[in-house]
């Protein structure tokens, strides 16, 4: 974890956007969702991974574009980061696991 | 929720409320409480995809169910699609509220906020419409959906309902606490603090939003 | 006694009495040390309450085909046991002790958010009781503290104590969400000048970890028990396996919370361990940063291991080598600690206080609850002691000969700090030793019950299993132990009472809850001490007995003995937040309506189902709108923003 | 002084738990897991439960002792001592005690693996029974095909099905792999001395394969909480030479002969003929939740009782076989095995006596010739 000396403000300026800043994202984000809606009318174009692949892809880079400049984390301070990503990513293994473990039925105890 | 006092200590309420971070206590704590509500969505969004992923092998076993998939044919992408931009357009008029608040703009920042406001209550009106709508499909909060006069046993609707009721659920007290920020803001326009109310507000709008882009992707695209 | 008046010339102590007593003090209160006191009186009664069940549980299981307890009693009895130790004993014991101290610690006036420290104890009281109303409502949850699927749905458990349980459980878990919420802030963002995160004493540093992993690990305990309500109340069956449920379902999703929940239950008490040794050791802690990060390396792990409770359950053998591998890998960084604990006593000038002795015994207990953990690690000796007595032994040994041990240590090392009056020293080592025999008497013959076959859960057994020597022992051990903690709760009564007065600073101490009177007032630090040094009171007590700390030096700083009070010039000036009923209005609310949520599916004082659930409901949020309204107003009052403006 | 006199109390104590232990060890107590009898459970005792064992007393001894040692020679002898060098650690230490437990890890690791790969196969050529868990006794279907062994499956085994409950019958020597399924909640298979234990899960298929040694009884348990009779949900492995375990199977599947004979009990003389009278009319009930293979007897809600004068015990392991012990259970089900299911319908006093006595007369007339082992 970061070392922060007590009382110091050098990690709270985190630079304020333009208003066109935030419409330029917001138009990007509409532009990826549009993408995902048509890779999804399209579907049968794409072999299965694929389709998979640029959906979460798609779906990551709204989520970092939403996180990182809405919400402002990148560029805040690290405890923020620290405190949302860390359980972002457990929660990223979590789900994983348990789609792993509930995804094939040994039935052996060994 | 936003009114907790940042520090026990009388000489800190002149400046603005920072802490040995180096950050406001109230922001950190709502960062933290958003991490950890990450972990509750993902919960239930992973309990829904385990059991469609169950639901959809169940009906190729059956041979001549594939065509009952309950998301072809109850998540129509229209509504949904709509919704997703109603959200993801709060976000960014919620941002821009927040942005006119830092320059003390308060006409735009009632504009921007209202909108945000106004926004978010339609997509609650939507969703209700959804889930009024798929209840006279056949997709309830039981275990089995009827589809074209077949009842498949499948969890599809319960954890679906769960998991898009506690997100509505969300949305509606992140209403409500804009609402209240509004409120705050016309009463008292040159309290300093109403920047980080601001915020913080926001923060919450946003991760809602965030929850909402996993779930549109996850549970209506894949 | 005092060992630091060599230092202190005239010991000054402040007087205890400062306010006399008064019941809006209490229940309005936001005061941090005030809601500790709270959290560990009310845990302490749910600690004795748990007892019982257990004393009763052991007179049944005292002979072979006894009918001391009907069936369906003992269940009742070994579900409320459990649930009541780890939920309403052990967390909040260690959130109370945190509550007084942490702030303390790192030289706060309070936690970061007064107010909703104050929901959390109430939250948590509202929680306890609703649970324990289930004894009177046609009987306690009876399907055991992990609560299997699908046992627990409708037709398997009918009536309303599975709800209970679940509403129960879900009202304490927004407590521990909250205060995990609280402590983090509070440790990370309200530390005095100069307490960096190097500097941090090991109790807070555990008390950080602790808050992070319950608020990771919760939500999922959290879905999962909505989803059971929801399955019981409103049919909706997801670990309903003949509806196409999934039973496996809740026990990753109950597991993934209940493995990191036993860290939640013993890193706090390690931490105390690791304040504890190093004061009457006389030396600083061996390996701080080891210490410290092995703390961290056990929060992480915790929350990969969980499916070690499921061996059993057919995952195949990679899952299980998986979880067998992770899990066995906790024992290198407790190993550690334990080591570096030893290190600590090295060559030191060891006083064998009480709570040094508890503390030492703590030590010497959990190394066997651990070795018997690595075993029960390994999935294939597990599939031989997995819900049998072995588990219970190992469980014990962690639970009670980890955490209570610890907690008794703690107890006796911050009573004097609490209460202003030392507790009686002879009497607590008398009891020491009554406990540590007792203890081992109690638990240990459930190795060797485990070994020879006795599974768990059991309410009778077959006489000729040669299963009832153990047994017995094991009985007598539980009235000795009994015994124990009753003496431990006469030399309480009686120290609070007549109690040698405590100085500041009894123990000769190294942290900054020492420098203030005992107890401290409502404002804690008259001047808030700027930190130099790892051990800033020693640093200031001895500044040639400083050593080669790697983290600090004996800078001169501005710690030193206070002795103040209420009264003491300046501390007018110093603005606590104000008393406030809103928490207790919100608590009291959401618990209510969670009694109404129990019976939206069933008949309650005659009334047709639903009708007496929707009218708690309707009260229950009329009153969180109450608390809600007089939480703004209240804050209001304490912002110099807004008060100005009416 | 005293204090060294009070740690070595602690170290008799401990040398007198030491020895209980090994005492408790030595001996063959009938459901201990320390005597074995199946390659299961001698893998898991002799290639690592007994490793890890020693392993774990030499790091007890270690570490405890380290403690003990350090208390003992470093507690504060005078009052006035002078301040003990104040040393913050020693990295180099430390990372030595990183690494000495990663070692012992490592070694536990190895061998865990190790039997657990030998325990998880599943010899192809292993005789497959299928056990199904009701709350709360057993059910042992022999030949029988995995969907007729689920109980979700929808597809019903044959009547006349060889089926025993409670009683697990399998051959020596030959591997067993047990289909393990329930009915209604989790319950859990266990025979200390042949096997480790698995998870009977409703909706989930798991499998264990094991191979008896020595012909013998074994004590077996239902060990996942399970409801109210969880403490009382008991069976009994019947390990047979392979030749009795065929002939055994042969003349179990003859349906029972037309019954005769009497049996005194409580008092009075029961008749098996009447018995078997009364167990056929449909107002005692008895048809609606028993099989009896040869009879009108249909239910599917309670065990099979077919050849029920072959049973070792009554009611799951509750009390041991015998004509008295029978009529106990029949008058009043609840007073034996508290929350059971049949209790729920035949209450105290809804049998007579005498009627009691001829469906004791009736059952324990349904008898093979077995042989059975010694009890291990
Ligand atoms: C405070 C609570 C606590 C703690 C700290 C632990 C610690 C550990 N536990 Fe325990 N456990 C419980 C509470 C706890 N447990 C409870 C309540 C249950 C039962 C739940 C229920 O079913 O009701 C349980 C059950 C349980 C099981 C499941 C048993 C079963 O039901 O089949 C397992 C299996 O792996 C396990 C393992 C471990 C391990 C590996 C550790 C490790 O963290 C231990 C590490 C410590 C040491 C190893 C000792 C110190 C180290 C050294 C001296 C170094 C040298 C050592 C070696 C090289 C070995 N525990
Ligand atoms: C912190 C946790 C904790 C603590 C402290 C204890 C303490 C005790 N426990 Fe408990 N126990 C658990 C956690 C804990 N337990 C858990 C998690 C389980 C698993 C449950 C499950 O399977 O679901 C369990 C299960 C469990 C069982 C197994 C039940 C079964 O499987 O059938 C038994 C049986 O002996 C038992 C006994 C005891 C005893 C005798 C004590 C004693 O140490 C208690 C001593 C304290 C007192 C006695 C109170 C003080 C007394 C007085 C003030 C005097 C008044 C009392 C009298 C009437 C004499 N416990
Ligand atoms: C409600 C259903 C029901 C009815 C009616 C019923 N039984 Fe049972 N019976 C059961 C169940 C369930 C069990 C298993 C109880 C247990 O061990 O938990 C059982 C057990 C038994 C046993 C012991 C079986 C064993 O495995 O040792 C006998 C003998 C028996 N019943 C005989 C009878 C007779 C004779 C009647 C009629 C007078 C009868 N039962 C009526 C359900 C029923
Ligand atoms: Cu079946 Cu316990
Ligand atoms: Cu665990």
């Amino acid at each position: 974890m970061a070392e922060h000396v007590a009382h110091d403000d050098h990690s709270v300026a985190h630079e304020s956007h333009s208003t066109k800043f935030y419409w330029m994202i917001g138009g990007i984000l509409a532009v990826v969702t549009a993408l995902e809606v048509g890779i999804f009318l399209v579907e049968s174009s794409f072999s299965a991974t694929m389709f998979l692949v640029i959906l979460l892809g798609l779906a990551l880079i709204k989520g970092a574009g939403v996180i990182a400049f809405f919400m402002h984390l990148r560029g805040d301070a690290k405890i923020f980061q620290f405190v949302f990503l860390v359980p972002l990513l457990f929660a990223f293994s979590l789900c994983l696991g348990f789609l792993k473990l509930f995804s094939n039925h040994v039935g052996i105890a060994g | 929720m936003s009114s907790s006092v940042s520090h026990g200590t009388g000489e800190a309420h002149q400046k603005p409320l920072l802490g040995s971070m180096g950050v406001d206590s109230r922001k950190l704590g709502l960062w933290a409480f958003l991490g950890s509500e990450t972990l509750f969505f993902v919960t239930l969004i992973t309990t829904h995809l385990i059991f469609y992923a169950r639901t959809k092998a169940t009906l190729a076993a059956a041979g001549t169910l594939e065509h009952l998939d309950p998301r072809t044919h109850y998540l129509g992408i229209e509504l949904t699609t709509v919704l997703a931009t109603l959200l993801l357009a709060s976000s960014l008029t919620m941002v821009l509220a927040l942005a006119a608040s830092k320059v003390k703009d308060w006409k735009k920042f009632r504009v921007w906020q209202m909108a945000t406001i106004l926004l978010g209550a339609a997509f609650v009106g939507g969703q209700v419409y959804e889930f009024i709508h798929l209840y006279h499909e056949g997709l309830k909060l039981a275990p089995q959906y009827v589809l074209e006069g077949e009842t498949v046993k499948s969890l599809y609707g319960v954890t679906f309902f769960t998991m898009t009721g506690f997100h509505g659920l969300h949305v509606t007290i992140g209403i409500i606490w804009l609402i209240a920020t509004y409120v705050k803001v016309a009463k008292f326009p040159d309290s300093p603090e109403n920047p980080m109310d601001i915020e913080l507000a926001g923060l919450y709008w946003h991760f809602v939003d965030l929850v909402w882009v996993a779930i549109f992707t996850l549970i209506y695209l894949i | 006694m005092a060992i630091a008046e060599q230092h202190v010339a005239s010991a000054h102590t402040n007087s205890p009495d400062y306010e006399g007593f008064s019941w809006r003090s209490w229940l309005a209160t936001v005061d941090h040390k005030k809601i500790g006191i709270i959290y560990i009186v009310v845990a302490f009664a749910f600690f004795v309450l748990g007892g019982i069940e257990a004393v009763l549980m052991r007179v049944q299981l005292g002979a072979a085909n006894n009918t001391f307890l009907t069936a369906d009693t003992y269940n009742q009895l070994f579900t409320m046991h459990a649930t009541t130790m780890i939920f309403l004993v052990i967390m909040p014991m260690n959130v109370g002790i945190g509550n007084y101290i942490v702030p303390l610690m790192v030289g706060a006036r309070d936690m970061a958010f007064p107010r909703l420290n104050a929901l959390s104890i109430w939250l948590f009281i509202g929680g306890g009781l609703l649970l324990y109303l289930s004894f009177l409502t046609g009987g306690a949850p009876n399907a055991g503290w992990f609560a299997y699927a699908p046992l627990t749905q409708n037709q398997y458990s009918p009536g309303a104590a599975m709800d209970y349980w679940v509403l129960g459980l879900g009202l304490t878990g927004i407590a521990s969400i909250a205060g995990g919420l609280n402590f983090i802030v509070t440790v990370l963002n309200m530390r005095a000048p100069g307490m960096t995160l190097n500097r941090l004493p090991l109790f807070v540093w555990m008390n950080l970890v602790v808050s992070f992993i319950i608020i990771f690990a919760f939500p999922t305990f959290t879905v999962a028990s909505i989803q059971l309500l929801f399955d019981r109340q409103f049919g909706g069956a997801v670990f309903n396996p003949a509806q196409g449920g999934d039973a496996l379902l809740w026990q990753h999703l109950f597991w993934f919370f209940g493995h990191p929940e036993v860290y939640i239950l013993i890193l706090p008490v390690m931490g105390m361990v690791s304040e504890i040794l190093p004061t009457f050791s006389r030396k600083p802690i061996f390996g701080y940063s080891f210490v410290a990060y092995s703390g961290v390396a056990i929060g992480f792990l915790g929350f990969i291991v969980w499916a070690h409770h499921m061996f059993g359950t057919g995952m195949g053998p990679m899952a299980n080598a998986f979880f067998s591998g992770a899990s066995m890998v906790i024992a290198i960084p407790t190993g550690v600690k334990i080591f570096n604990w030893i290190a600590t006593m090295w060559s030191g000038d060891l006083r064998l206080t009480t709570a040094m002795l508890y503390a030492i015994g703590f030590i010497s207990m959990f190394i066997i609850g651990g070795i018997s953990g690595i075993t029960l690690a390994s999935s294939p000796i597990d599939l031989q002691q997995t819900d049998s007595y072995y588990v219970v032994a190992h469980l014990h040994y962690v639970l009670f000969g980890g955490s209570i041990l610890g907690l008794f240590a703690g107890g006796f090392y911050w009573f004097p700090k609490i209460t202003g009056r030392m507790l009686d020293d002879k009497l607590g080592k008398i009891q020491f030793w009554l406990m540590m025999v007792s203890f081992n008497l109690t638990f240990f013959p459930m190795h060797i019950a485990g070994t020879e076959g006795m599974p768990r859960r059991i309410y009778t057994y077959e006489a000729g299993m040669g299963w009832e020597i153990w047994n017995q022992i094991e009985t007598v051990g539980t009235f000795l132990l009994a015994l124990s903690v009753l003496m431990f709760l006469y030399n309480a009564i009686k120290s609070i009472r007549s109690g040698e007065r405590a100085s500041n600073d009894p123990w000769d101490a190294s942290t900054l809850e020492w420098m203030i009177p005992s107890p401290p007032p409502s404002y804690n630090f008259l001047h808030v001490p700027t930190v130099t040094s790892r051990r800033p009171l020693w640093d200031a007590k001895y500044p040639h007995a400083v050593g080669d700390e790697h983290g600090g030096h004996s800078k001169p700083s501005n710690v030193r003995y206070e002795y103040t009070d209420e009264n003491t010039p300046g501390a007018k000036d110093i603005h606590m937040p104000t008393l406030t009923f809103s928490p207790m209005w919100l608590s009291g609310g959401l618990t209510i309506a969670a009694l109404g949520f129990i019976y939206i599916n069933k008949e309650i004082l005659g009334l047709p189902e639903g009708i007496a659930a929707l009218g708690f409901i309707a009260i229950g949020i009329v009153m969180v709108f109450v608390g809600i309204r007089a939480w703004i107003v209240d804050s209001r009052r304490d912002s110099p923003y807004m008060s100005s403006h009416h | 002084m005293r204090k060294g006199a009070q740690v070595s109390k602690k170290r008799a104590l401990a040398l007198l738990f030491g020895s209980m232990m090994v005492l408790a060890s030595c001996t063959n107590l009938p459901a201990t897991t320390m005597y074995t009898y199946g390659d299961h459970a001698n893998r898991i005792l002799n290639d690592v439960m007994m490793p890890v064992f020693w392993m774990a007393i030499a790091v007890f001894v270690i570490v405890q002792g380290a403690l003990v040692y350090t208390v003992i020679r470093f507690r504060s002898k005078k009052p006035d001592a002078p301040i003990p060098v104040q040393t913050h650690g020693n990295t180099n230490v430390e990372i030595a005690w990183t690494v000495a437990p990663a070692i012992v890890v490592l070694i536990v690791t190895v061998l865990s693996f190790r039997v657990q790969a030998a325990n998880s196969y599943q010899p192809p050529e292993a005789i497959k029974i299928c056990a199904v868990a009701h709350q709360w006794w057993f059910e042992f279907q022999y030949d029988v095909s995995n969907e007729e062994c689920n109980p979700f499956s929808g597809a019903k085994s044959s009547e006349d099905a060889l089926v025993t409950a409670s009683d697990l019958y399998i051959p020596v020597g030959q591997s067993v792999q047990i289909q393990l399924e329930a009915a209604d909640v989790m319950h859990n298979f266990w025979v200390p001395k042949l096997a480790g234990k698995t998870y009977m899960i409703p909706g989930k298929t798991n499998y264990l394969a094991f191979k008896a040694e020595e012909p013998g009884i074994y004590r077996a348990f239902c060990a996942e909480f399970c409801g109210e009779a969880h403490a009382q949900m008991r069976f009994r492995v019947i390990a047979l030479a392979p030749e009795e375990y065929a002939a055994w199977k042969t003349s179990y599947k003859n349906v029972p002969a037309v019954s005769t004979g009497t049996v005194s009990v409580l008092g009075l003389t029961g008749d098996a003929a009447r018995g078997a009278a009364l167990f056929a009319e449909p107002k005692k009930q008895c048809m609606s939740c028993h099989i009896i293979s040869g009879t009108a007897a249909k239910g599917k809600i309670g065990p099979n009782l077919t050849h029920y004068g072959n049973r070792l015990t009554i009611a799951a392991g509750v009390l041991p076989y015998s004509t008295d012990n029978l009529a106990l259970w029949m008058q009043d089900p609840e007073a034996v095995k508290q929350g059971n299911l049949m209790g729920r319908v035949i209450k105290k006093g809804t049998l007579s006596d005498q009627e009691v006595a001829d469906l004791v007369a009736y059952l324990d007339s349904m008898k093979l010739p077995v042989t059975k082992p010694a009890e291990k």
